[in-house]
C-alpha cells in the first residue's frame, strides 16, 4: 500500500500530521515510536523575535469547538533552532516549520535562518493568523500572498506552503494567488474570527476580545474550502479544520487534500492523529485501493 | 500515541457532603508516578459536548486515583452520574507539583478554599514523615462544603475550619484563620489552592511576614499538555502554562 | 420595563423573532396566542416566480449544526401574497418579509407587489443565499450591495433590511455599503458555506453539493460580525447565527444587535423563541435594566 | 409555544428481538389525536449531539404512544438506554396518515419491511372493524429482525414473514409473499412502508397489476414540522416534505 505523499521535492511517508500549534512537548508525553509513525509534524508558529502572546484568557469552549487567541506566543526563531529543532529531530519524523514574519522582511530573516538549520523539510507560511492586531491579514489580499511567496520562494531552499484564511470571500483566489507565485502546497484552513460575551460580567471572555474558531464546529466550512481550492489549482493542499477520525480525514481526502492535519481534536483525544493514519489504511484495505493518490479528489460530484 | 493516555475503571463515586463527591479509579500502574499537586485530565465523555477535557488536582494516589470535585457545570454533572465499572478516557498525571518542604521547616500551612483543599491529601500523605507540624486551614462557603477531614487528622495535621455562614468551625473567611501560623520565615512555609481572592490574600499576607510558599493555580485548559499555551497564567515572570510550568507557582510569583 | 425596537418607521414590542427559512405552519402547529408575543416573523424568502428548490438530500446533521441547500423553494410571491400572508396576518405579529430576485429588476418587482399588500412591516433583502447557483452573491460585492439597497429604497414604502453573508473578507464594508445607500437595517448572518462527503458512496451529502451551515456551531462567528458591525453603522442589527436561549440572545444584544433571531434551534426547540424572550425579560428584571437600549451595544471591551 | 411540544415519561423500553427496542411513552391525551402512519420527533436527550429530533412513526397508540424501533446511530443507541421514569420531549402527532381502506375493499395489504413494519400496527388497531382480509407481508434481513406477530393476528391479519437469510419463514425476500396479494384493482389495497429498493419493487408490482395503494416514506428531517422544506423527496408532482405533505404518499406518486 502505498500512503506516501509529495510536496514540492520533499516526501512524506503517509499524509497525516499535526496543525500548527496544536501539538507539543511530544519528548515529555508522547511514545516517540509513534509519533514516528505521522507523515510529519507542524510545531507552533514561530517568529523572529520572541512574543508572549496575549493576555488571558486566551481559550474558551463552544458548541463542537473553540476559541483561541494565543497570539503566537513563541521564543523566536533563535532559541526555537537552538532548543526545540533538535527535540523535534530526535523524533525522527519528518517537519514542517510553520513561520510568520511581521513583514516581507521579517519571513526572509526567517527563512534564511532555517535555511542553515537541519532537519526540515518544508516551510509553512502562516498568512492568516487572526489573533495579532492587524487589520487586514496578508491571505485575505491576493496581491500580498503573491508578492510574499514570490520572495520566500526565491531564498528557501525547502518547498513553501502557504497557510490561508477562511475569512475570505474566494478563498479560491488567495490560493490560486499562491500557487501562481510559484508555492508548491497551500494548507487551510486556519481559524474563522469569532467572539464570546460573558452576559454576567458584560465583557468578551477572551483577554483578546475574538479569537480564531476551531473544531468539527467548523469541518464543513473547511472541507467546501479544500473542494473549491483542488477544483481550481494543481498543487497539493493541507487540509485541517476539525478533523477528528479517519472518516473526516477521508472527506478532505475525497475533496482533494494531499494531506490532513489533525488540530483542535488532539486536545481531545491525543491518539488521534494516529486513529486518523490507522483509519485511513483500514478504509484502503477494504476498499482495495493500493495508492492514497487514487483517493485524492475522488469524490464523485457533477 | 501518549504515555499518559489511558482508559480506567470507577471503582466508586459518592457524595462526601451536599456538594463534593469523591471519584476511585482503578489506576493500574498510574499512582505511583503520581506526586502532590499534579492533576489529571478527564474527557467525562465520548463525543464533543463537552468538548474540552476537564482538569482535577490528583486527591489521593494509593492503589488508587482518587479526586474530589465539586459539581459546577456539565463536564462535573455528568462525572457525577458516572458510577462502579464506567469507563473514563484519562490523561495524566500532568504538571509539576508542590516542593517537598525542607528538614528544617517546623509548620507546614495548607491554606485551601473549597474544592483547592482536593490536592492536600495527598500532599499530607507525602508529608506523614516530615517532623514538622502540619497545618490545613480550610475556608468553606457553607456547611454543604465542608466533608469528613479525618484522613487529615490521620495524616498529622491539625485541621481548622472556617465557613463564611458560620454553619461550621468558626464563622468567616478563612483569613480568620490565619493567626493559626507562625510567622517565622525560617521554618514556616506556606502551600495554598483556592479561588482567586483567597489566594491573593495568602499572598499578601506572606508577603507581609516574609513567609515562602506556593500556589496552585485554576485556568480553563485544552490540551493540559503544554501544547496549545490556551491556560496561560500572568506571573511577574511573564506568561506561564497553568497544565505545564504549573499548576504550582512560587506564591509571590503569581499576578492574581 | 421598555422592550420596543425600532427599525426605521417600523416599530417591534421587542426584539425577539425567528430567522427566515425556519418557521413555518404556524397556523397549523403553533398555539397562536402565543406566537404573538414575538418581536415579528420573518418568514421564508419568496422569489418573484415559483421555485422548486434543490434535488435531495437537502439537509444533513453537522457537529452543533447542519448544512441545509433548500434553493429558495417557494410559492413565488403571488401565491405567497394570496394565500400565506394572510395566514400570517392573522396571527397579528409583526411581519418582516424576506425576499430575493435573481436581478435588481426583479427586486423591484417584488417590492411593489409587497406596496400593494397590507400588513407588512418591512422587508428584509435576501441577499445572501449561498444555495443558489451563483458565482458572487450580492452581498459580497458592496457596489452591487449598495445599488440594490438604493433602487428597493427608492421604491418601498416598508423599512428595508439588507440580510448579509458571512463569506466574506470584511463583512463591515458591506454592511456600511447597505447603510450608505439608505438600508434601515442589517440582517446577519446567513450560513456560511459548507460540504460534507459520504465516505461510502464518495459522494457530497447534499444534491445540491455544497449547503449553508447553520446552528450553534457557527455562532462565534456570528457574534463577531455582529459586534464588528455594531462598531462602524448606527443602523439597526437583526442577528442571528446559533442562538438557542436567552445567554446567547444577550451576548448578542451586548455586541450591539436590536433584534435577536433564532433560526436552526427553532428545529429543535420550537419553544425557544419564546424562552429567549422570558429570558431576556428575567435577565434586565434581575439587573434591574428598564430599557433594552441600556443593554444594546453594551458589552465592555476596551 | 407549541401546541404539539410536551414531555413524556417513559413506561417501559424494551428489547422485543435482537434488533428492535419497543418503546412505551405515558402520552397524554395525546393518543386520541394520533392516526396510523403519523410520527412523533423526539429530542433523545438534550444538548446537541446528535443535533436533531429524531422522528418514529407511532406504533400503537392506545393509552400509550408506542415506537418500535432499531438501533442504528447515535440517537437510537441513547433512546435505547432510556428507561422507567425518564423524560422525553417529543413532537407530534405529526404528518399526514394513511387513508382508510373504502368499504368495499377485500384485501388489505401490508407490505413491510425491516423496522418499517411500525406504523403497521396502529394501523391493524384501526383496521379492526373492517371487513377485509388483512394481510401482513413482513421481510427481514435475518431471525434477528423478527419479533413477535401476535398483537397483529389479534387484530385479524394474516401474517407471512421471509427473511433473506431463511433464519424465519420463508427464505428470500419480501416479493416472494407477493403471491399472496390478490391481484384486482377493485378490491385490494396496498400499504408499505420500507427501505427505498423494497417499496420501489412494491410500486412495480402494484403498477403491473393496477393496484392501488400508498407507501409511507422516510428521509432526515430537521424541523419535522414543514417549516424548513430540508425533508423533501421527489414526487411526480415535484418535491414534497415527506413530514408535513407526507409520510404517507400514493404509492404511484413517488419516485424512488
Ligand atoms: C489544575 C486544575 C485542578 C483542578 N482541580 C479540581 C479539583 O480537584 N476538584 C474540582 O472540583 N475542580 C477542580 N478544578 C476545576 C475543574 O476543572 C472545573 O470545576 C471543571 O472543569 C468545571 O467543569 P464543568 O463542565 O462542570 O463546568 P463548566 O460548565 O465548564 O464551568 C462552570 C464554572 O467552572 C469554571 N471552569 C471551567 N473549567 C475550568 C477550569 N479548567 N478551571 C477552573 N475553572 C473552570 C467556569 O469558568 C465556570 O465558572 C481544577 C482545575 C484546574 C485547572
Ligand atoms: C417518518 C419517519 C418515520 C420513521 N419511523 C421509524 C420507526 O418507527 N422506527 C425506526 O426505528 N426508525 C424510524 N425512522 C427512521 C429513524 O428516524 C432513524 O433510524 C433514526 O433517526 C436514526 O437515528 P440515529 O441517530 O440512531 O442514527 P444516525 O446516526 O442518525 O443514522 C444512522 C442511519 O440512519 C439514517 N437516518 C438518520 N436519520 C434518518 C431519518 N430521519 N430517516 C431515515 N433515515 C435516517 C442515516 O442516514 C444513517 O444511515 C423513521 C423515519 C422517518 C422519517
Ligand atoms: C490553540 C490553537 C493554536 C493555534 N496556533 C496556530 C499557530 O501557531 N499557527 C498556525 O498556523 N495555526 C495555528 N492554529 C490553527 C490550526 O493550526 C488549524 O489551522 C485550525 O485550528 C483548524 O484546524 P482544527 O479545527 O483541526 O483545529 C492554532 C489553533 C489552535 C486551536
Ligand atoms: C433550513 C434553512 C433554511 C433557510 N432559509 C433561508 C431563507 O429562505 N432566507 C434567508 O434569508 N435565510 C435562510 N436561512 C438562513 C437563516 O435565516 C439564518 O440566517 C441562518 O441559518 C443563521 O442562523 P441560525 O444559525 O440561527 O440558523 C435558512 C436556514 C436554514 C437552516
Ligand atoms: S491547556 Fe494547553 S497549554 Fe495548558
Ligand atoms: S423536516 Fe423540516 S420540512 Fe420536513
Amino acid at each position: 500500500m502505498n500512503l506516501s505523499v509529495k510536496i514540492g521535492t520533499a516526501v512524506f511517508p503517509n499524509p497525516v500530521t499535526v496543525a500548527s500549534g496544536t501539538f507539543g512537548h511530544a519528548e515529555k508525553y508522547y511514545r516517540l515510536e509513534e509519533v514516528k509513525k505521522l507523515g510529519a509534524l507542524i510545531p507552533k508558529t514561530v517568529t523572529l523575535h520572541a512574543q508572549e502572546g496575549n493576555p488571558p484568557p486566551r481559550i474558551v469552549e463552544t458548541p463542537a469547538g473553540m476559541l483561541n487567541a494565543i497570539g503566537i506566543e513563541n521564543p523566536g526563531i533563535d532559541v526555537f533552532i537552538r532548543q526545540k529543532l533538535s527535540l523535534l529531530q530526535n523524533i525522527n519524523v519528518p517537519l514542517i516549520i510553520s513561520i510568520l514574519g511581521h513583514s516581507d522582511d521579517q519571513f526572509l530573516k526567517l527563512t534564511e535562518k532555517l535555511n542553515k538549520a537541519e532537519g526540515v523539510q518544508a516551510l509553512e507560511l502562516n498568512l492568516s493568523c487572526p489573533n495579532l492586531q492587524k487589520k487586514v491579514l496578508v491571505a485575505q489580499d491576493p496581491r500580498a500572498t503573491s508578492r510574499l511567496v514570490q520572495k520566500v520562494k526565491k531564498v528557501s531552499r525547502y518547498p513553501v506552503v502557504a497557510k490561508l484564511s477562511p475569512n475570505v470571500t474566494d478563498i479560491t483566489v488567495i490560493a490560486r494567488a499562491a500557487a501562481e507565485a510559484g508555492a508548491d502546497g497551500v494548507s487551510l484552513i486556519n481559524t474563522l474570527t469569532g467572539m464570546q460575551i460573558d452576559t454576567k460580567s458584560r465583557r468578551p471572555v477572551l483577554g483578546n476580545i475574538t479569537g480564531g474558531l476551531s473544531g468539527p464546529a467548523i469541518r464543513p466550512v473547511a472541507l467546501n474550502m479544500v473542494y473549491q481550492v483542488a477544483q481550481r489549482i494543481k498543487i497539493p493542499i493541507i487540509a485541517m479544520g476539525g478533523i477528528m477520525n479517519a472518516d473526516d480525514a477521508l472527506q478532505f481526502i475525497m475533496a482533494g487534500a494531499a494531506m490532513v492535519a489533525v488540530g483542535t481534536f488532539n486536545f481531545v483525544n491525543p491518539r488521534a492523529p494516529l486513529d486518523v493514519l490507522q483509519g485511513i489504511k483500514a478504509y484502503m484495505k477494504k476498499q482495495k485501493i493500493q495508492d492514497i493518490h487514487q483517493l485524492c479528489g475522488s469524490v464523485i460530484a457533477p | 500515541m501518549h504515555k499518559i493516555q489511558q482508559t480506567y475503571t470507577v471503582l466508586s463515586n459518592k457524595k462526601v457532603c451536599p456538594r463534593y463527591y469523591h471519584l476511585s479509579l482503578d489506576g493500574g500502574k498510574l499512582p505511583q508516578n503520581i506526586y502532590p499537586g499534579q492533576f489529571v485530565h478527564i474527557r467525562v465523555r465520548e463525543g464533543l459536548e463537552p468538548f474540552f477535557r476537564r482538569p482535577f488536582s490528583v486527591f489521593r494516589a494509593r492503589k488508587t486515583v482518587d479526586i474530589l470535585y465539586d459539581v459546577v457545570g456539565q463536564g462535573t454533572e455528568i462525572l457525577s452520574s458516572k458510577g462502579k465499572g464506567d469507563r473514563l478516557d484519562v490523561l495524566g498525571p500532568l504538571g509539576n507539583h508542590f516542593a517537598l518542604p525542607d528538614k528544617n521547616i517546623r509548620q507546614v500551612v495548607m491554606i485551601a478554599g473549597g474544592i483547592g483543599v482536593a490536592p492536600f491529601l495527598i500532599f499530607s500523605d507525602y508529608l506523614k514523615s516530615h517532623k514538622a507540624e502540619k497545618t490545613l486551614l480550610y475556608g468553606g462557603r457553607t456547611k454543604a462544603h465542608v466533608f469528613d477531614f479525618k484522613p487529615f487528622v490521620r495524616n498529622g495535621c491539625d485541621v481548622h475550619v472556617a465557613t463564611e455562614d458560620g454553619g461550621a468551625g468558626i464563622k468567616g473567611r478563612v483569613s480568620r484563620l490565619f493567626s493559626k501560623i507562625r510567622k517565622d520565615p525560617e521554618s514556616t512555609v506556606i502551600y495554598t489552592c483556592g479561588p482567586k481572592p483567597m489566594m491573593a490574600a495568602v499572598q499578601d499576607f506572606a508577603r507581609k511576614h516574609r513567609l515562602p510558599g506556593q500556589a496552585s493555580c485554576e485556568e480553563v485548559m485544552a490540551c493540559g499538555l503544554g501544547a496549545c499555551l490556551g491556560c496561560s497564567t500572568k506571573t511577574h515572570s511573564g506568561y506561564k502554562t497553568v497544565c505545564y510550568d504549573g499548576p504550582v507557582f512560587d506564591l509571590q510569583e503569581i499576578c492574581f
